[in-house]
């Protein structure tokens, strides 16, 4: 056999693998469905509104809720939450944050 | 036989490093012509332009200043990418130090100036096993060409000149690495080719090939000159 | 104008990628783990997002906190009555939480009083929650019974703000499948709640607020700033675009990291790629001599850029797949859990497509590629007749 | 600035294009100033040499410009979740002024440089190389223009700004608007769709004949009527092309079709016809270079082949933009 055949196929059988893997995780995702319905009715009981990703500090266990101004809430300085702190800094308002306007 | 002129330089002259203090006039002035199926040696020490001259009529290089008429076409102003169509479709050369591709079969080795066309592969084998057949090479065809002994590489060096079907062979130093059985071999599987039609063109300063009687056209050469051509019919 | 050319110059560069195997094999080695690394942080990281996002949906569709010197305070529960006045608001809830040290486990806690809504019973919760008024019971997250080695049934105490121990029954815990966001919860009832945190009467940590129109949200919140400047209020929108902005400033962050790794590794190709040896000098001077055309070598080149990112990139994606949805990103795990005692176990969601790997191409295989076109280039303008000059 | 995942790997891939096209622009100033195919020295050799280096650099920068304009357009759809108001592409090209430029500007690079592909792949064919001179003026032209992308794109990321609202496809390409998506939007359909229609039929007529004898007038002609049937095309996705994809007499927008819901119906809608519309301009667009005699022969094989390309590509957007007014129940009769 050729060798660019022998390479075609090693190809070809690397990209079947991906779509099986991306069948795979269609398939694991309309799984998912009615885990993601269950867990969105204990939100809305528990009125949570954060993962519990990170609990090692008070702004990466609720990112969403943490205040705009003190600025350095554990943070930049803490070293005490490095690891976490690297991955989530307190929240950029600036970019997320809707600015409501009073008349 | 027909004369048709095959090559015919017109005032050659090749310089390397122009206008540079290491400036060498490698080929100067040289006007030859070659006429289809002579059987030809340039004849000179080495540094006498041969190999130069050579490389110029193969068109590997262009000359500096002067014409180069292939078949009829000036080839010397042309674009490296159409010298190359010319050298694939026209010549077969082979290399003092044969310079085969390690690591690769001997069929391979042969078939390799062929691989940028748009022949089928299998057809190209069939063609190179042809060819190495008919030099008595078949055994060997699938020998990778670093256990080649020299008689056997160079039978494949060859073998690859020939697989383009050319008009036209150039040998460089041919016989420099061989023993006078395998250059005797070698000549005589040179003058089997011209037989066939083609025009050989060989550069050597090596007496065993100049002597031999079928050569038709020796050119000598000198520190870039032709110094004196003799034409045996 | 075949197919036939382009098929032969690829036969001739794999047969020469071969000949030269180790040096080949080792750059595709570090070229998988690059892109296998760079995946990893882009499948994980979506993941995150598009799971924040589904599950978030169910969040109050605003939440008003009140500030207080620059802090966030307690609200006064009388504030809802005049929220619920304003058009649009279909409910108003008061929210209680907060969060527990254990000295003990060394563990933070969330705590949080689920106010009137009592739940069904859910699959994700074995057991139940407490009562609205129910004493001494509490539903607890699957990694505050790891941290405690507690289950349904047992009791266990926290120390309230009086400094007394208050002993709680376990009544419920959430399943494995539900951590991600119940991992460190502990639910008690309202007035345990209370008591515990020594909240006054009249107070709670802050408000949801339900309206009957999502798209009237930033209208009403308008209104309630307006009417209580010292409120903040939170839409939805703005939770699930923190996740967002949280998990793509880690992948960004991690990736501009990284490109540093993938800069070095393109320096160490560059200096395969111009440092042409001697042999493989000549070998090009050989196959120009014999036929080959300038531009047929720098084909072959192409066609070696080609076969190696291919070749690194396809199994790449592969394994950052495996690691992610199949071993739970064990690799990058440290990271993530940082110093947290209270680690969710979780089974992320395997969210991928097309956008994705046309992402990582382009950060991985394009600066790649692009770093091998002056080299292949040096290497195709070898002059053919130095096979003749010996 | 958002360091998001895509948005990183666009800039870095519009940095590595501009470098590409501005060393090949470089190059082509020198040989431009020194080239001189007559000439036998060591200069004219690195020369000729160099213009295999510009015409790689010019092919890969545009392989990554193909890559880009998708990715593009798949990071707008995928920030939208960013901005307030945005509900796909559209909206978040809207967030402030630079996102639609952006976009043109990559389409006008793809466009410029596939011709210089095309103008370099004729040049190849003739042993002196007789359109050097235009072909190096053309690629010191692309110059700004993909400097003039990377700017705005830069721009366009660096001023996203979650807090504007932005106006999305539902009010950009609404019949009530103003601007020109909205007059777009508003265009009487059943005048669109003859004009589309006899365009198309024009453009096919013309087509076949310069793929039976690729002569003058019909070589113009095929440009011509490539160039306004683009422009037609594109108007008609707007005007009533997509309201049959997405079943909706009031959804008019050009960038949905491209989504998953759609099947992504919008990526073989939009490559036919860009593909198509571009062999379609080329063949006239190398007509005067017939006068060379050196080229004669091939730029008559090529008008040939380009032509056939061009039919093919408007006859798959034509079926594809055609398909759901037949084969599905909606119609806009009555709206």
């Amino acid at each position: 056999m050729r060798r660019s055949s022998i390479f075609f196929l090693l190809t070809a059988l690397k990209i079947l693998i991906i779509i099986a893997l991306f069948v795979h995780s269609r398939i694991e995702l309309s799984n998912r469905m009615t885990l993601w319905k269950d867990l969105e009715g204990i939100v809305s009981t528990l009125k949570l509104t954060d993962m519990a990703l990170f609990t090692d500090a008070r702004y990466a266990r609720h990112p969403t809720q943490a205040d705009l101004f003190s600025a350095f809430q554990d943070y930049p300085g803490s070293i005490e939450h490095f690891p976490t702190g690297t991955i989530v800094p307190p929240p950029e308002f600036d970019s997320v944050e809707t600015v409501i306007k009073i008349k | 036989m027909s004369t048709e002129i095959i090559i015919e330089t017109a005032n050659t002259t090749k310089i390397f490093n122009k206008e540079k203090p290491d400036e060498v006039i490698a080929v100067n002035d040289v006007s030859i012509k070659i006429n289809r199926g002579d059987f030809v040696v340039f004849k000179g020490p080495s540094g006498s332009g041969k190999t130069t001259l050579l490389s110029m009529i193969g068109c590997m290089t262009r000359p500096t200043s002067g014409s180069i008429y292939v078949k009829g076409k000036d080839v010397s102003h042309l674009p490296e990418r159409f010298m190359t169509m010319i050298r694939r479709n026209t010549f077969g050369f082979i290399f003092q130090q044969f310079h085969l591709i390690k690591g690769v079969s001997v069929c391979e080795n042969v078939m390799l100036p062929l691989y940028p066309t748009d022949i089928k592969p299998s057809k190209l084998r069939k063609k190179a096993e042809e060819i190495l057949h008919n030099l008595g090479m078949e055994g060997r065809k699938d020998f990778p060409v670093q256990r080649l002994s020299g008689g056997e590489q160079q039978r494949t060096t060859i073998a690859r000149a020939l697989i383009n079907d050319p008009d036209i062979i150039l040998a460089d130093e041919p016989t420099a690495h061989l023993d006078t059985n395998l250059s005797e071999e070698f000549l005589s599987i040179m003058r089997g080719l011209q037989q066939e039609g083609k025009t050989i063109l060989i550069a050597t300063h090596d007496p065993l090939v100049y002597e031999k009687d079928y050569i038709n056209l020796i050119i000598e050469m000198r520190d870039g000159r032709v110094k004196n051509i003799i034409g045996k019919q | 104008m075949g197919i036939e050319k382009h098929r032969n110059i690829l036969d001739y560069t794999l047969l020469s990628l071969l000949r030269r195997k180790f040096k080949n094999i080792g750059i595709i080695l570090v070229f998988t783990f690059v892109i296998f690394i760079v995946g990893s942080i882009l499948f994980l990281s979506y993941s995150f997002k598009r799971e924040a996002y589904l599950i978030l949906k169910g969040s109050p569709e605003i939440v008003v906190h009140r500030m207080m010197a620059g802090r966030h305070e307690l609200t006064l529960l009388s504030y809802m009555k005049d929220i619920i006045e304003i058009p649009g608001v279909s409910k108003v809830e008061p929210r209680y939480w907060g969060y527990y040290y254990d000295s003990m486990t060394k563990a933070n806690y969330t705590i949080l009083s689920m106010g009137e809504t009592v739940m069904k019973t859910s699959r994700l919760l074995k057991g139940r929650l407490p009562e609205i008024n129910e004493k001494n019971s509490a539903a607890i997250g699957k990694g505050v019974a790891r941290a405690r080695f507690i289950d349904i049934g047992n009791v266990f105490s926290l120390q309230s703000a009086d400094g007394s121990q208050m002993v709680f029954n376990i009544v419920g815990i959430f399943e494995t499948d539900s951590e991600l966001m119940t991992a460190d919860l502990i639910v008690l009832s309202e007035s345990d709640f209370k008591r515990l945190v020594k909240m006054p009467e009249g107070m709670a940590t802050d408000l949801a607020i339900y309206v009957y129109n999502e798209t009237e949200a930033l209208t009403v919140a308008r209104k309630i700033r307006e009417r209580f400047p010292d409120s903040r209020p939170i839409l939805r929108d703005e939770i699930i675009r923190t996740y967002d902005a949280v998990f793509g400033w880690r992948s960004g962050l991690v990736l501009t990291l990284f490109i540093g790794a993938l800069a070095a590794f393109i320096i160490l190709a560059w200096d395969k790629a111009t440092g042409l040896s001697a042999e493989e000098k000549q070998e090009i001077g050989i196959l120009k001599a014999i036929g080959w055309e300038t531009s047929d070598i720098l084909e072959m080149k192409f066609w070696e850029g080609l076969v190696i990112s291919l070749t690194s990139f396809l199994p790449g994606i592969i394994l950052a797949y495996l690691h992610v949805f199949f071993f739970g990103a064990s690799l990058f795990a440290p990271a993530l859990k940082g110093w947290s005692v209270i680690y969710p176990e979780y089974r992320l969601a395997p969210f991928i497509n097309f956008y994705q790997v046309a992402t990582l191409m382009a950060i991985t295989v394009i600066p790649y590629i692009a770093s091998t076109i002056i080299p292949s280039w040096k290497a195709s303008i070898t002059e053919p007749d130095i096979v003749m000059r010996g | 600035m958002f360091l998001h995942p895509g948005i990183i790997a666009l800039t870095i891939g519009s940095g590595i294009v501009l470098l590409l096209i501005l060393s090949a622009a470089l190059l082509g100033i020198r040989i431009l100033r020194r080239w001189d195919i007559k000439s036998s020295s060591e200069e004219q050799l690195s020369l000729e040499r160099k213009t295999y280096l510009v015409s790689i650099l010019v092919q890969y920068a545009l392989s990554f410009e193909i890559l880009s304009v998708f990715l593009f357009i798949y990071t707008a759809d995928d920030i939208h979740t960013l901005l307030v108001g945005a509900m796909c592409a559209t909206g978040s090209l809207n967030a402030n002024s630079y996102g639609f430029p952006t976009l043109y500007a990559k389409i006008v690079t793809f466009f410029v440089s596939a011709s210089w592909i095309a103008i370099n792949y004729l040049d190849n064919k003739a042993e002196d190389y007789p359109l050097i001179t235009i072909k190096y003026k053309l690629l010191i032209g692309i110059v700004p223009i993909v400097l003039a992308e990377s700017a705005l794109q830069l721009q366009y990321f660096l001023n996203i700004n979650p807090n504007v609202i932005t106006s999305c496809c539902g009010t950009m390409f609404s019949e009530e608007g103003k601007g020109i998506g909205s007059s777009l939007a508003s265009l009487p359909i059943l005048p669109t769709k003859i004009t589309f229609y006899s365009l198309l039929t024009i453009l096919l007529v013309n087509g076949i004949a310069v793929s039976r004898t690729p002569i003058k007038p019909f070589t113009y002609l095929l440009s011509i009527s490539s160039l306004l049937f683009f422009i037609v095309s594109i108007i008609s996705i707007i005007t009533f092309i997509s309201l049959y994809f997405y079943q909706l007499p009031t959804h008019h927008c050009p960038f949905d079709i491209l989504q998953k819901e759609y099947y992504y119906v919008g990526y073989p809608l939009y490559i036919s016809l860009f593909s198509g519309i571009f062999f379609g301009m080329m063949v006239g667009f190398i007509e005067p270079f017939k006068k060379i005699s050196l080229l004669r022969e091939t730029i008559l094989q090529t008008q040939h082949r380009w032509s056939l390309y061009a039919i093919i590509g408007a006859v798959i957007f034509a079926l594809i933009s055609t398909a759901p007014m037949v084969l599905l129940p909606f119609t806009l009769e009555g709206y």
